[in-house]
């Protein structure tokens, strides 16, 4: 009887066989990797806003302390946007007519919110405060990066809870004395283990519980 | 998160905002609290003039008081971004001592319900109030010149501010009548007693519920504990309850005896013959409760002055007044709630449907009443309503009565509107709003402020007016300051006050007579009495109420007929048959179900349902007892009970309720002083795993303390935005409640008794749930709690089918995220959700986890301020709102801690303690108080 | 053809050789050709399908109600069950035990038998192998069913991710999630293996260039040659050396499922031998029903003998009496612990709610299964089919019953509460069942549902005894 | 590729003969292709199961071990969870997922291992060239000879089989 397949045959079906396990291997490093990729975590990423609001500018030249517009982040959960008439503060004497600051004239005038659009967002079902991190010697850097550097605001870390989790069990290298905690320009993490050491004591962390579901998740 | 945006907040804070924009903001708070991840197109709104005061996102608490019944209880309440969240009681408040009632922690859903009326409503099209106002104008001049003298029906009124307001008008309109009623009965003498539970050692309860539903419920429960607790001074009282059908009050006495009314009234006067010395002939009893009725007797008079003898609403008014008499002679505790001063008594509502049925009025107002369904639902009442011109309907839902009127005008909610309010121990405290009326409706002193003519009303001022008589007053502004702080008056008297007072009452107009009320004839005597969880109706649509199980049936949604077992075996009906009761005025149709120690010859029945006009929520629930009576008659005898063929199971949440066997270890009882025999620590392969500093959260609960109230259930729900399934979903045995309390007969069927034990989380050691979940949704954190991890859950109930305890709870449905019951989705519903706790999905467990987002919240604040977390410092919304104290929660690592205080106890005992869970919630053993001279006095 | 089929003496109608069944033959040809004409004949050469296609009709109206349910299980929510807050669980893990257990009888069946040279397996050890397929497969629905976030269910696998978080390998439900895995995975691989002769068969016997292709690439081009037949033995049977343990394993980890948990009627050493056994008890059941379809329909009488159903009966028996013997011991355990929950709960399956749900079991597990100490009983088709069935109802009730007895009636009394299904409960349960009989008629549509190579070696064997 | 006399025999027992036969005349024999396996014939050809039995061990062991340390590794060291107070490396519990994964990977392993040592799959063979090749899968037990340097040896060689019961002789290529 004659051949049902031609040579080539052998080689595709070898083929088709050894492609099997190697397409399962693919899929969990593929799916790791996308899931770790800004393409998830939206790292880096730059957002349009109403007003084109400069960090840069308003930390960095001018040199603003955060607490300035984000009152409530020393003893609140949220650090707060500011309202409309902490822009006016300065900007009812300066820059008054200029086009680009028109929505915050516009907000004040028909007293409507102006609508920032969000770039630090974590699922609700995460219970983050502001305040716990920053009165323990946690600087706003360390999650925010260089503020003083951003003309638009970036998100500057991935925000997964693998990256909470590496501070969470190790906090020491990520602590500042509270002189420097609202410092924009402070490397992080510090890798200094006597300095960690001393403000772990400072601060009296209790790292025990730092990586319990209930810390963050209720 | 986006609720920064949330505006409208501080009281003091005047910014004005549209119903629109508070909804809009709303909704930004509920998308904080939604589970689950959202797109990052998200907007952050920031204010454009932030409110003094508020910081985003941290709650604000305030005092402030919420009536029942007219009478005030002191509350606090916590609002987050404005939005009130929590109702919790006010410490300084003699009638909320920092605890509170089902009614209280559910008020919220009132204040949030899609359903209330939101805009004024007349009977042809019109432009809100303007038309109204103008109307109002022409009928005030008739009224003036005499022509349409102003009607004006309340229900029980206990504000000064009020009062002061009627008097106004009495001058202004000439002819003015005032009619006021309370839906529970005008057996009034009887229901507004305050016996001082804790200063009486023998306490005869004759039909009397001090311990049930009611404005003195939680003074009464706390006193009636303090008295009990063994360590108490004057030893430990005692509880005879005499009673027709079962109440809280006969479930927590020693002895109890279940008698007819009549039998109870003619008892009543037998007792107090005898302790007054002469006795006249004896009533004839059967063997048994005769010789109860003897010891009894002279249990009292051995107890003398701490002898309480307490009337209950179903006695005659004569019996009544006898036995206060014979209680103040005797010196015994009792006194008697705030009543109205003698210059401003309103007329009955007998008087009224008098006058209306005679065409008298024609200028009438029903000020937050609701007459058509809980004083007259009878078709005469309603065409002579209709019949009235001018008749106007002010309250918080467009009801059944509102129907029947002319104008329908939406009132705010006490959360939204400025008031003053009387306990009724006499305390007062203002009302202040937390939030500004989400629609456009205006409050109770603003309406009458309307008929005095005023255009724009004011109920701050009002309110401030009744309290700053002589207006050159320098220290009111500091007084105003603190009153609104302590959310208790004090040092000044407006122009009328309510007065509490010792226990002589006047005896009211009418006077019902039910001793000619037999079960001879065959015919039954109906009971009617305010219902656990509903009361008198005006709660037939809050979710929270309807789903609370009723404390000793554990039914939901709906009020039963309760019979006796003999009486039901003689109609040939079991459980949840529909039985037809009807009197000569009419007929209603309910449910059967079958009470062991109810009365031969006596139906109980509740009030509160059979409500047409409630709302989505309470329609077509249950029945309305007032069918059978006229008037406010709570005794009806000769009602007849038919068997019919259908059948309406009531949703319940609890089937099992004998202990029988070795059961009874689930609820172990020991006489005083006694103790519960200390077992060894359970042999394990691992060792006991030891409690880690700095803290060990742990939880014990004095079962001899809980008196049944739901309190607790209720406001776990609030804080932990526990879901409502509904009446199809509870009778599906999916109920949500994290905290139940379990009812369980107990005592002998000649005596039985009821036992209650509220069960949350173990917070077991070594958790079973722990090790079956594949996924680390339940695990331990280093505190000991047994913490959920929604987001994690997958929802495999493992854990459940694996816990010895059974308190978990499934999502088998979206039941708070999409699939809610009946409207309970719309806004602004979902704003009074918690946001520190995540409102969960579908398909995932959750349960207690000792109030974790409050551990966590006061940990972050000792953390900030470098300090531990004291004892005592941080409660639980259960422990919170106890009224007898009976759950105590700290930390085990504290040495001094009265958790490990009540832990050493001799009655302290471990549920299932032989699985060797080690469950961190323990239990004190129920103690009672047993006469040694009767049956059970030797356990 | 069907002059090879009857053997050289005329062959006895089937149940009624009186003779000793030790010299009775297992099969009724003679030749190999007779062997792959029989069995490959309705897979090749045009031939009238009409019985399979009413078969089919029914089998994909089944399963288009049970993809239907399930699609509207997802979508409504797993509320739609009859569960309640007490009785967690219900039908899917039920219908999960039963049908792992359904699963596991072919491997071992096919397994077993081959290491203990039952050569009679061979007419149905390909039936069986195929049923472990696709009755596993179903099975590993079930659990996903059962989950109120099915689209997570891959967290119960190890995989590298952004939360950092790793399964909870304490849970038997992870043991499970891998148990059914590996189990499903290896079935078909061993089933495969099996396979690969005989599509060489196929592939040289095929005419249309369609099927040749067809079988010829599953084939692998599989050439007999006495070398490769060599190897090949040694995979085949170190794979049947390693199925046995597996299946074991696999059941008992099922067991433990139920077992490692502390409740009154779960917590017991005997669960995961007794389930082994009751796998093995209700999958002979099923074989017995699929011998007998695959008989009817594709004319094997002469492969597939009543003899093979005596011999089926016997293990059955067997099984039987040794659930009889588990299920004595729980009670006596129960009654002998005196601790009163047991006791209780013992009281409770008796003459509890759910009791004439256990008599009913009681019956058809333990008591029917007697009938088969008659060899008359065994001998007939019809009584065996019969049994079988019941003895496949009395299991799921077994399996139904396990789960709400324990849940219905605990240790807390005031928790006590009763189980109600509902119309998706049933459709999800015959839609299974629909399900299954789909998968089968297309494998024996297109695959050998007889091993070809391994009857020719039993003829030959036959031939020379 | 090595061409060769393709013999049928009618029965197990004939081929069998016949190999025994030519062993003894120094006949060699290059392979047999049979409807079902014979015993012991494919030892007799000097076939080596050894690398599928090695594959089978180390593929299991070696897969039960990674799955032990994944397990060891997640549950004590990456993210210790008290999981109702159960020690981290709860070593008891573990045996389960690798003995159960082990397993499956043992097969899988093996079948490759079949797969390689059977040179497989060989969808296209010169086998498949012989007219009688499709017989060996159903009924005819094939022999395959060496074929002889010398056209009148092949002759002889070809009665001689014939002799031994083959009822068809083929050339064919291997």
């Amino acid at each position: 009887m004659a051949q049902v397949f031609k040579p080539r045959a052998n080689t595709i079906a070898l083929a088709i066989l050894v492609s099997v396990p190697v397409i399962v291997v693919l899929v969990f490093i593929v799916n790791y990797q996308l899931h770790a990729s800004p393409y998830a975590t939206l790292m880096g990423l730059y957002v349009d806003q109403p007003i084109p609001f400069s960090h840069k500018h308003h930390v960095g030249d001018v040199g603003l302390d955060c607490r300035y517009c984000h009152t409530s982040v020393e003893n609140a959960a949220y650090a707060s946007l500011p309202p409309t008439h902490t822009c006016m503060t300065c900007h009812s004497q300066l820059f008054t007519n200029v086009a680009m600051l028109a929505p915050v004239r516009q907000s004040l005038a028909t007293g409507t919110p102006i609508a920032w659009n969000r770039v630090y967002k974590l699922p609700d079902y995460v219970y983050f405060d502001h305040s716990v991190h920053v009165k323990n010697g946690i600087g706003c850097s360390t999650c925010h990066g260089d503020m003083s550097k951003q003309p638009l605001t970036v998100k500057e870390k991935p925000l997964t809870m693998g990256w909470c989790l590496k501070c969470h069990r190790d906090p020491g290298p990520h602590l500042r004395p509270a002189s420097e905690v609202f410092d924009p320009h402070v490397p992080d993490p510090h890798n200094d283990p006597q300095k960690a050491v001393a403000l772990l004591r400072h601060y009296v962390i209790e790292t025990g519980n730092m990586t319990d579901c209930s810390t963050c998740h209720r | 998160m986006n609720d920064t945006a949330a505006s409208h907040a501080a009281p003091a804070s005047r910014i004005e905002i549209s119903r629109r924009t508070a909804l809009k903001l709303f909704t930004g708070g509920i998308a904080a609290s939604l589970a689950g991840c959202s797109p990052p197109a998200e907007k952050n709104m920031p204010y454009v003039d932030m409110p003094e005061g508020l910081v985003p996102g941290e709650p604000q608490y305030y005092a402030t008081a919420l009536p029942l019944g007219g009478y005030g209880r002191g509350v606090i309440v916590k609002a987050v971004d404005g939005r009130p969240i929590k109702v919790s009681g006010n410490p300084r408040h003699p009638a909320s001592l920092g605890s509170t009632d089902v009614f209280a922690e559910a008020a919220l859903v009132e204040l949030y319900d899609p359903e209330r009326s939101r805009d004024i409503r007349g009977t042809q099209p019109i432009n809100g109030w303007t038309d109204f106002l103008g109307e109002l104008q022409q009928w005030s001049g008739k009224a003036k010149r005499g022509e349409a003298p102003l009607h004006l029906v309340t229900s029980t009124v206990a504000s000064p501010t009020l009062l002061g307001q009627i008097a106004a008008l009495k001058q202004q309109y000439p002819g003015m009548r005032w009619f006021a009623y309370d839906p529970l009965g005008d057996d009034e003498s009887a229901r507004s007693l305050i016996p001082r539970l804790d200063r009486a050692s023998v306490i005869v309860s004759l039909g009397a519920d001090p311990l049930g539903s009611g404005p003195m419920q939680i003074m009464a429960s706390r006193a009636f504990i303090n008295g009990r607790m063994p360590e108490s001074p004057g030893g430990m009282s005692r509880l005879y309850a005499i009673e027709s059908t079962w109440t809280l009050t006969g479930a927590n006495a020693d002895h109890r005896l279940a008698l007819p009314p009549d039998k109870i009234d003619a008892l009543a006067m037998e007792i107090v013959g005898r302790l007054e010395g002469h006795p006249g002939s004896p009533l004839s009893l059967e063997k048994g409760a005769r010789h109860f009725v003897d010891q009894m007797i002279a249990d009292l008079q051995g107890a003398g002055a701490g002898g309480l003898l307490l009337p209950g609403p179903m006695l005659r008014e004569e019996t009544v007044q006898a036995v206060l008499q014979s209680g103040k002679r005797r010196g015994a505790p009792l006194d008697r709630a705030a009543a109205l001063p003698a210059q401003l008594r309103p007329e009955a509502f007998a008087a009224f449907e008098e006058a209306l049925h005679s065409r008298k009025v024609q200028n009438l107002l029903l000020l937050d009443c609701n007459p058509a369904f809980d004083a007259a639902p009878d078709a005469k009442f309603a065409n002579a309503l209709k019949g009235v011109p001018f008749a106007v309907h002010a309250g918080l839902y467009d009801n059944e009565t509102a129907d029947l009127c002319r104008w329908q005008l939406p009132l705010s909610h006490p959360l939204e509107a400025w008031s003053d309010l009387t306990s009724a121990d006499g305390t007062v405290a203002i009302v202040q709003p937390l939030i500004r009326p989400l629609y456009d409706t205006r409050s109770q002193h603003e309406i009458l402020g309307f008929y005095a003519g005023q255009t724009a009303p004011s109920g701050y001022d009002a309110v401030r007016q009744t309290w700053n008589r002589e207006p050159q007053d320098k220290g009111f502004e500091d007084w105003w300051r603190d009153a609104l702080v302590k959310g208790v008056v004090s040092g000044r008297s407006p122009q009328f006050t309510l007065s509490a007072g010792n226990a002589e009452i006047s005896p009211p107009a009418s006077s019902q007579s039910p001793s000619d009320a037999s079960a001879a004839d065959g015919s039954f005597v109906a009971l009617i009495q305010p219902d656990p969880t509903i009361y008198d109706g005006r709660f037939t649509n809050n979710a929270w109420l309807q789903e609370c199980p009723k404390p000793l049936s554990k039914g939901t949604w709906t009020n039963a007929v309760s019979l006796a077992p003999e009486d039901a075996a003689a109609l040939g009906a079991s459980d949840g048959d529909v039985l037809a009761v009807s009197s000569s005025e009419g007929k209603i149709e309910g449910p059967l179900r079958i009470d062991k120690g109810q009365a031969r010859g006596v139906v109980g029945l509740t009030l509160g349902y059979g409500r047409t006009d409630a709302g989505a929520i309470g329609n077509g629930l249950g029945y309305n007892p007032r069918l059978l009576s006229p008037g406010f008659q709570n005794v009806v005898p000769g009602v007849h009970v038919k068997k019919t063929d259908r059948r309406a199971p009531i949703p319940s949440t609890q089937m099992h309720f004998s202990l029988e066997g070795d059961l009874r270890k689930l609820l172990p009882e020991v006489a005083p002083g006694g103790s519960l025999p200390e077992s060894g620590p359970k042999p394990s392969l691992f060792g006991p795993p030891q409690p880690r500093d700095p803290y060990s959260w742990a939880m014990v609960i004095d079962a001899a303390a809980c008196t049944g109230c739901n309190a607790c259930v209720v406001a776990c729900q609030v804080e932990n935005n526990v879901a409502v399934v509904g009446p199809d979903e509870v009778a599906n045995g999916r109920a949500m409640h994290w905290l139940r309390i379990d009812s369980y007969n107990i005592g002998t069927a000649e005596e039985p008794r009821h036992g209650f034990e509220p069960v949350p989380c173990m917070q077991c050691e070594k958790a079973p749930c722990e090790p079956v979940c594949p996924v680390e949704a339940s695990v331990h954190d280093t505190e000991g709690l047994n913490v959920q991890v929604y987001n994690r859950c997958v929802g495999t109930r493992f854990c459940q089918s694996n816990c010895p305890y059974k308190v978990r709870r499934f999502n088998w449905f979206a039941y708070n995220s999409g699939q809610e019951y009946k409207d309970l989705g719309e806004d602004p519903m979902p704003a009074r959700n918690n946001p520190d706790v995540t409102v969960r999905a579908r398909g995932v467990m959750e349960k207690c986890t000792y109030c974790v987002q409050r551990i966590s919240g006061a940990r972050r604040d000792a953390e900030k301020a470098d300090r531990p977390i004291a004892d005592g410092e941080l409660k639980t919304a259960c422990q919170e709102a106890c009224p007898t104290r009976a759950i105590t929660f700290g930390n085990l690592q504290d040495k001094g801690s009265k958790v490990n205080a009540r832990r050493a106890d001799p009655r302290h005992f471990t549920l299932l303690e032989e699985l060797g869970t080690r469950p961190r919630t323990t239990y004190l053993a129920r103690v009672r108080n047993a006469n040694p001279k009767l049956a059970g006095g030797s356990a | 053809m069907s002059a090879i089929v009857s053997g050289a003496e005329p062959l006895p109608p089937a149940g009624e050789t009186a003779g000793a069944p030790q010299g009775e033959r297992l099969t009724h040809v003679d030749t190999l050709d007779a062997v792959n004409t029989l069995v490959s004949g309705p897979l090749l050469d045009r031939r009238r399908w009409r019985r399979w296609w009413i078969a089919m009709i029914v089998a994909s109206l089944l399963t288009i109600l049970f993809f239907g349910s399930m699609i509207y299980l997802f979508y409504e929510g797993i509320g739609i069950f009859g569960n309640n807050s007490i009785v967690v669980w219900g039908y899917p893990i039920a219908n999960y035990v039963w049908w792992i257990g359904i699963g596991n009888a072919g491997t071992l069946i096919s397994s077993m038998l081959l290491l203990t040279h039952q050569h009679w397996r061979a007419a149905i050890n390909r039936l069986a192998e195929a049923m472990t397929l696709m009755a596993v497969a179903i099975a590993g629905l079930m659990p996903i069913m059962h989950m109120g976030r099915p689209l997570y269910f891959y967290w119960l696998a190890p995989y590298p991710n952004t939360m950092a978080l790793w399964p909870q390998w304490r849970s038997a439900l992870i043991w499970d999630f891998w148990a059914i895995l590996s189990y499903l995975l290896f079935s078909i691989v061993f089933w495969y293996t099996g396979l690969i002769p005989d599509l060489a068969t196929l592939r040289d016997r095929a005419i249309t260039p369609g099927k040749r292709i067809f079988y010829g690439a599953l084939a692998l081009g599989w050439r007999n040659s006495a070398r490769h037949w060599h190897i090949y033995q040694t995979y085949y049977r170190t794979m049947a050396a390693l199925a046995t343990p597996l299946v074991c394993s696999v059941h008992s980890i099922v067991g433990l499922d139920f077992a490692a948990s502390l409740m009154p009627g779960w917590q017991e050493t005997i669960f995961p031998p007794y389930f082994v056994v009751g796998a093995m008890y209700s999958g002979f059941g099923i074989v017995v029903v699929l011998c007998a379809a695959a008989r009817w329909g594709l004319d094997l009488e002469s492969l597939i003998t009543i003899r093979h159903f005596e011999l089926m009966a016997k293990v059955m028996l067997m099984a039987g009496t040794v659930m009889f013997l588990s299920y004595a011991t729980e009670w006596f355990s129960a009654w002998y612990s005196g601790r009163g929950v047991d006791r209780r709960f013992l009281t409770f399956e008796f003459t509890g709610a759910y009791a004439p749900l256990y008599w009913i079991m009681i019956f058809c597990n333990c008591i029917v299964v007697q009938a088969f100490w008659f060899r008359t009983v065994r001998r007939s088709l019809t009584a065996i089919v019969i049994i079988s069935i019941l003895i496949n109802i009395g299991m799921w009730l077994e399996r139904i019953l396990i789960v709400w007895n324990t849940l219905s009636h605990h240790y807390i009394a005031s928790m006590w509460r009763l189980f109600y299904p509902t119309l998706w409960d049933w459709l999800i349960l015959f839609g299974s069942l629909g399900f299954f009989a789909f998968l089968y008629l297309l494998f024996a549509r297109f695959f050998p549902v007889v091993s070809i190579h391994e009857v020719r070696e039993l003829v030959h064997r036959e031939a020379i005894r | 590729m090595s061409s060769v006399l393709l013999a049928a025999f009618e029965d197990e027992e004939r081929l069998v003969d016949a190999i025994g036969k030519l062993r003894e005349e120094r006949v060699r024999i290059v392979d047999a292709f049979t409807p079902y396996p014979v015993e012991g014939l494919g030892a007799a050809l000097g076939a080596n199961p050894f690398p599928v039995r090695a594959a089978m061990l180390i593929g299991g062991l070696g897969t039960a071990g990674l799955c032990w340390f994944i397990e060891w590794f997640s549950a004590a060291i990456a993210f210790p969870f008290d999981s109702g107070s159960r020690p981290h490396n709860s070593w008891p519990v573990f045996p389960l997922f690798p003995f159960e994964f082990g397993v499956l990977m043992a097969g899988v392993f093996g079948l490759a291992a079949l797969l390689w040592s059977t040179g497989l799959p060989g969808l296209n063979h010169p086998f498949f060239d012989a007219r009688l090749s499709a017989r060996a899968s159903q009924d005819k037990f094939l022999l395959a000879v060496a074929m002889p340097e010398t056209t009148d040896m092949a002759f002889r060689l070809r009665d001689r089989l014939a002799g031994l019961g083959a009822d068809t002789v083929e050339e064919a290529e291997l």
